[in-house]
């Protein structure tokens, strides 16, 4: 079979996928920059395509409570916003964490804090990578730098949401949500039946049959010692997440003197950076983790014997640069370069902070 | 072979779209494309401007500060874009409305007046077929057949009846356009 | 004439003896024990067992479900 | 004929009323008295005697009944505050067969809830909201809630509500009968034999009506709250009956999609 080719939005790419990968719900609110998801869902009729639900809630709240609902009963339940609007989920974040269900949720940045702007940002990776609600959890958190990524994460953020019964994040920003590319449209997989569901997820809460005790959907226990040992068996979950679910690319790196390390748009720009002073002889190359939780520490660990140094950019004040910095335990510089606020940083400004940071420093 | 792209004028003059046919005609022809529009408050009603990337080769960044062609639709898009084509890259622009005329030295710049020819000829809705067309004649980096494959994807099927019409629009683009 | 007669039977242990029993009961059968159980609650009884007509008022205004209610009908 | 002793009549054949076996055999966690606990078995009553037990999914609040779970023998999911109309939008519409409720407190329903309880009940959900409105904050020590009346004492307003400071309780029922896409809304209590014949009545009605597919049925309870209103069980009866319900009057508000008129 030829393969379908489209060009799509990011954001289209994702609406597109949910169907495409047999998704059963899409609860959401509009926001920019991602409201062509919820707009593309509602377009494709997808309840006449394969039955899905999608619905536009009252607010970011009660969408992620709706995706808590979905997902409480087995099903695969999708939703997307932008920062601030992220920021609202994340009580109904932290419960589904806590309630060990299966979600996936776009997060398409924006700058902030607060209302901020509505440009691109990355400014949310403290946010997706280390909580982002109260209480001890983890997010997957899959970092796509292209169109074809958003939309292959969409079907790689489910398996492994329902692998580990926990909240996936696709954290994208508004470059990679806005811009068009080539994408590689797979097959329509066929929605789960209620037999298949039921045996994937026997925890589901679909009515309680005689034949087994009742399921219940909860994050709350009032014995302190039971609630120690559930989150002791989070932390074991996210050790099984960190040794057997990393992601990252190289780009280069086998004969590079200086990585930049970069994920989703920044990685993008950080690529004609890269190219640009491949051709001034400095020898650059791109570690592009995939997965921001779990983080690729230990290839920028070992990398740190060979080269001289490692600049991060990202379009925050500095956040993913923390974990590089742990990762590489003081074996070699890292330093920071981004533009905050919605303003993207030039390929030519990457190669300056490149010569002054990290080979003039 | 990398092309990249920078269209720039104001909202309702068919940017986008001619942004996205470009895009498409791009992927039917097998190559990598990416299509990168200003977004946000500038699109309502001000300016409104696409990078398009056209490349045998994966693309990197999809938001440039140089590019190999710029296509300007107004004064203030010639302000801003005029200096962030390369030395010895293309300006095509359109006349209509512009005060102060590109100035450098080191780029080829061509001009269609396609607005007036657009009106002329009650043509107005094609009028950013006809800058694609001119554009396509000084850079022919896309065949025909895969423009009008692009069209047909781009545009939704119930207005499929209008492809000559931008065809039409494509081929007179290509004639009026003159170097300056 | 055909009688109704009654009895309950109250689940000692689950029983919190709030009393809501004793208002609802149209035959005063029903008091608070002066023993407890084992919470400590005086827990509710059937004072005046003979008066019972097996109506399940008490059971129904019952908040713990703690009252099973029996009827015959005497000839 | 000889006399015929208790025992002759505790007989299995005898039996005439005894707990759901929808309830579970966990002892409620409710203070003596609580209105809490008649409500839970009348919702297990209806759903044991309409055999739905195995297609029911409930959706517990948070508040006094966050631990509802532990006390129906049915499937449920424990929402965050205010939440439980989210969840159950998802639940019914992705299992548009089952039988899918709420229970909510006033804090839940009406305070931190309110913009869930009202787009639920304003698309039309095809879900049963149980509202149980004791007029406090149960849980967490009787503090003030919107539905409590004027001049009534709570621990954050200890001297009565006060209208000027703290505004008005909030009529959310009648609030949500406005709304078209609510098909029955009722409110009940549960302190009397012939009131809890009618809340029960009500409760069926309310999981009958989810056949229909005609939206929203909301069934209040106005019930007691003994130990945020420091009082003992029967009195706190009495004290609802004299005050919440002159406030709260008891009875159908919108029935059929249509307004009662009174």
């Amino acid at each position: 079979m030829e393969k379908e080719l489209r060009l799509m939005k990011g954001n289209e790419a994702v609406a597109e996928a949910a169907i495409r990968s047999g998704a059963d719900a899409y609860f959401g609110y509009p926001i920019t920059p991602q409201s062509e998801v919820i707009e593309y869902l509602m377009a494709q009729e997808p309840h006449k395509r394969t039955g899905m639900v999608v619905l536009q809630a009252e607010s970011e709240v009660a969408a992620i409570n709706m995706i808590y609902g979905a997902a409480a009963c087995g099903k695969m339940a999708m939703t997307s916003s932008s920062s601030p609007g992220i920021s609202l989920k994340q009580e109904g974040i932290s419960y589904i964490a806590g309630a060990e269900l299966p979600c996936l949720i776009m997060n398409c940045v924006r700058g902030g804090p607060g209302l901020g702007t509505i440009q691109p940002a990355q400014s949310d990776y403290f946010q997706s990578t280390k909580g982002g609600g109260h209480g001890d959890y983890r997010l997957v958190v899959l970092a796509p730098a292209s169109v074809q990524e958003m939309y292959d994460f969409v079907e790689i953020g489910f398996d492994l949401s329902f692998k580990y019964r926990n909240p996936v994040m696709i954290l994208a920003d508004g470059i990679i949500g806005q811009m068009m590319e080539k994408v590689e449209i797979g097959p329509q997989k066929e929605r789960r039946t209620m037999e298949q569901l039921i045996k994937q997820c026997p925890w589901a809460t679909v009515g309680k049959p005689a034949t087994r005790e009742r399921n219940i959907i909860t994050s709350l226990d009032l014995v302190a010692s039971r609630q120690e040992a559930f989150n002791l068996k989070l932390v074991k979950k996210y050790e099984e997440i960190k040794e057997k679910e990393v992601r990252f690319e190289l780009i280069n790196c086998d004969d590079a003197e200086y990585i930049i390390v970069a994920y989703g748009s920044s990685a993008r720009l950080s690529m004609k950076a890269m190219d640009l002073l491949r051709a001034k002889g400095i020898k650059t190359g791109i570690v592009r983790p995939i997965t921001l939780f779990p983080f690729p520490s230990k290839v920028l660990f070992d990398l740190a014997d060979r080269v001289k140094g490692f600049l991060t950019v990202e379009m925050s004040t500095g956040q993913m640069v923390e974990d590089v910095r742990l990762a590489v335990q003081f074996k070699k510089p890292v330093e920071h370069y981004g533009r905050v606020g919605g303003v993207i940083p030039s390929p030519e400004e990457i190669v300056n902070a490149l010569e002054q940071k990290i080979i003039g420093g | 072979m990398t092309e990249e792209i920078i269209i720039a004028g104001f909202g309702g003059q068919g940017v986008l779209s001619m942004g996205k046919i470009l895009a498409y005609s791009g992927l039917m022809q097998g190559q990598e494309v990416s299509w990168m529009p200003s977004y946000g408050p500038e699109m309502r009603g001000g300016t409104s401007n696409v990078t398009v990337i056209i490349s045998d080769e994966r693309i990197s960044s999809p938001i440039l500060t140089k590019y190999d062609t710029a296509i300007i639709l107004n004064q203030q898009s010639l302000d801003k874009f005029e200096c962030m084509v390369k030395p010895g890259g293309t300006l095509l622009y359109d006349p209509n409305g512009i005060t102060r005329h590109p100035e450098r030295k080191d780029i080829t710049i061509y001009k269609v007046a396609a607005t007036q020819k657009a009106t002329e000829l009650g043509a107005v809705k094609v009028f950013n077929m006809m800058v694609l067309g001119s554009y396509l004649k000084i850079k022919p980096i896309v065949k025909m057949e895969n423009v009008i494959k692009g069209l047909k994807k781009s545009i939704p099927a119930r207005n499929h009846h209008l492809i000559p019409m931008n065809e039409q629009a494509i081929e007179i683009g290509m004639k009026e356009v003159e170097k300056v | 004439m055909a009688k109704i007669r009654g009895a309950i039977v109250v689940d000692i242990e689950g029983c919190k003896g709030c009393g809501v029993c004793i208002p609802a009961c149209p035959q005063s059968v029903l008091d608070l024990a002066k023993e407890v159980n084992g919470k400590g609650y005086n827990y509710s009884y059937m004072k005046n067992p003979e008066a019972c007509i097996g109506c399940a008022n008490c059971a129904i205004v019952c908040p713990d479900g703690v009252i099973s209610v029996y009827k015959v009908k005497v000839a | 004929m000889a006399e015929i002793t208790i025992k002759d009549i505790i007989k299995e054949e005898n039996l005439v009323y005894k707990k759901s076996k929808v309830l579970t055999n966990n002892t409620m966690s409710y203070c003596p008295g609580c209105g809490h606990g008649t409500a839970h078995r009348l919702i297990a009553e209806v759903i044991e005697e309409m055999d739905i037990q195995s297609q029911t999914v409930g959706v517990c609040p948070v508040g006094c009944s966050v631990l509802m779970y532990n006390f129906l023998d049915l499937d449920m999911q424990q929402a965050a505050h205010g939440r439980a109309p989210a969840l159950a939008t998802a639940i019914k519409r992705l299992m548009p067969e089952k039988f899918v409720f709420t229970y909510q407190g006033d804090g839940d329903l009406a305070a931190i809830g309110t913009a869930e309880t009202i787009h639920a009940c304003n698309r039309g959900e095809n879900i049963t909201i149980i509202f149980v409105n004791n007029g406090i904050y149960g849980m967490t020590g009787g503090q003030m809630a919107p539905t409590t009346l004027k001049g009534m004492p709570a621990s954050t307003c200890p001297y009565g509500r006060d209208i000027e400071m703290m505004g008005n309780p909030l009529k959310m029922t009648e609030l949500v009968a406005q709304l078209a896409g609510t098909y029955y809304v009722t409110r009940q209590s549960v302190h009397s034999p012939v009131n809890v014949r009618r809340a029960k009545k009500a409760i069926r009605q309310a999981f009958e009506n989810q056949k229909l597919k005609r939206g929203v049925s909301f069934v209040e309870i106005v019930s007691n709250c003994n130990s945020g209103w420091k009082l003992p069980p029967v009195k706190a009866n009495e004290w609802m009956v004299e005050n919440m319900f002159p406030f709260y009057p008891l009875g159908d508000i919108k029935v059929e999609g249509q307004l009662v008129t009174k």
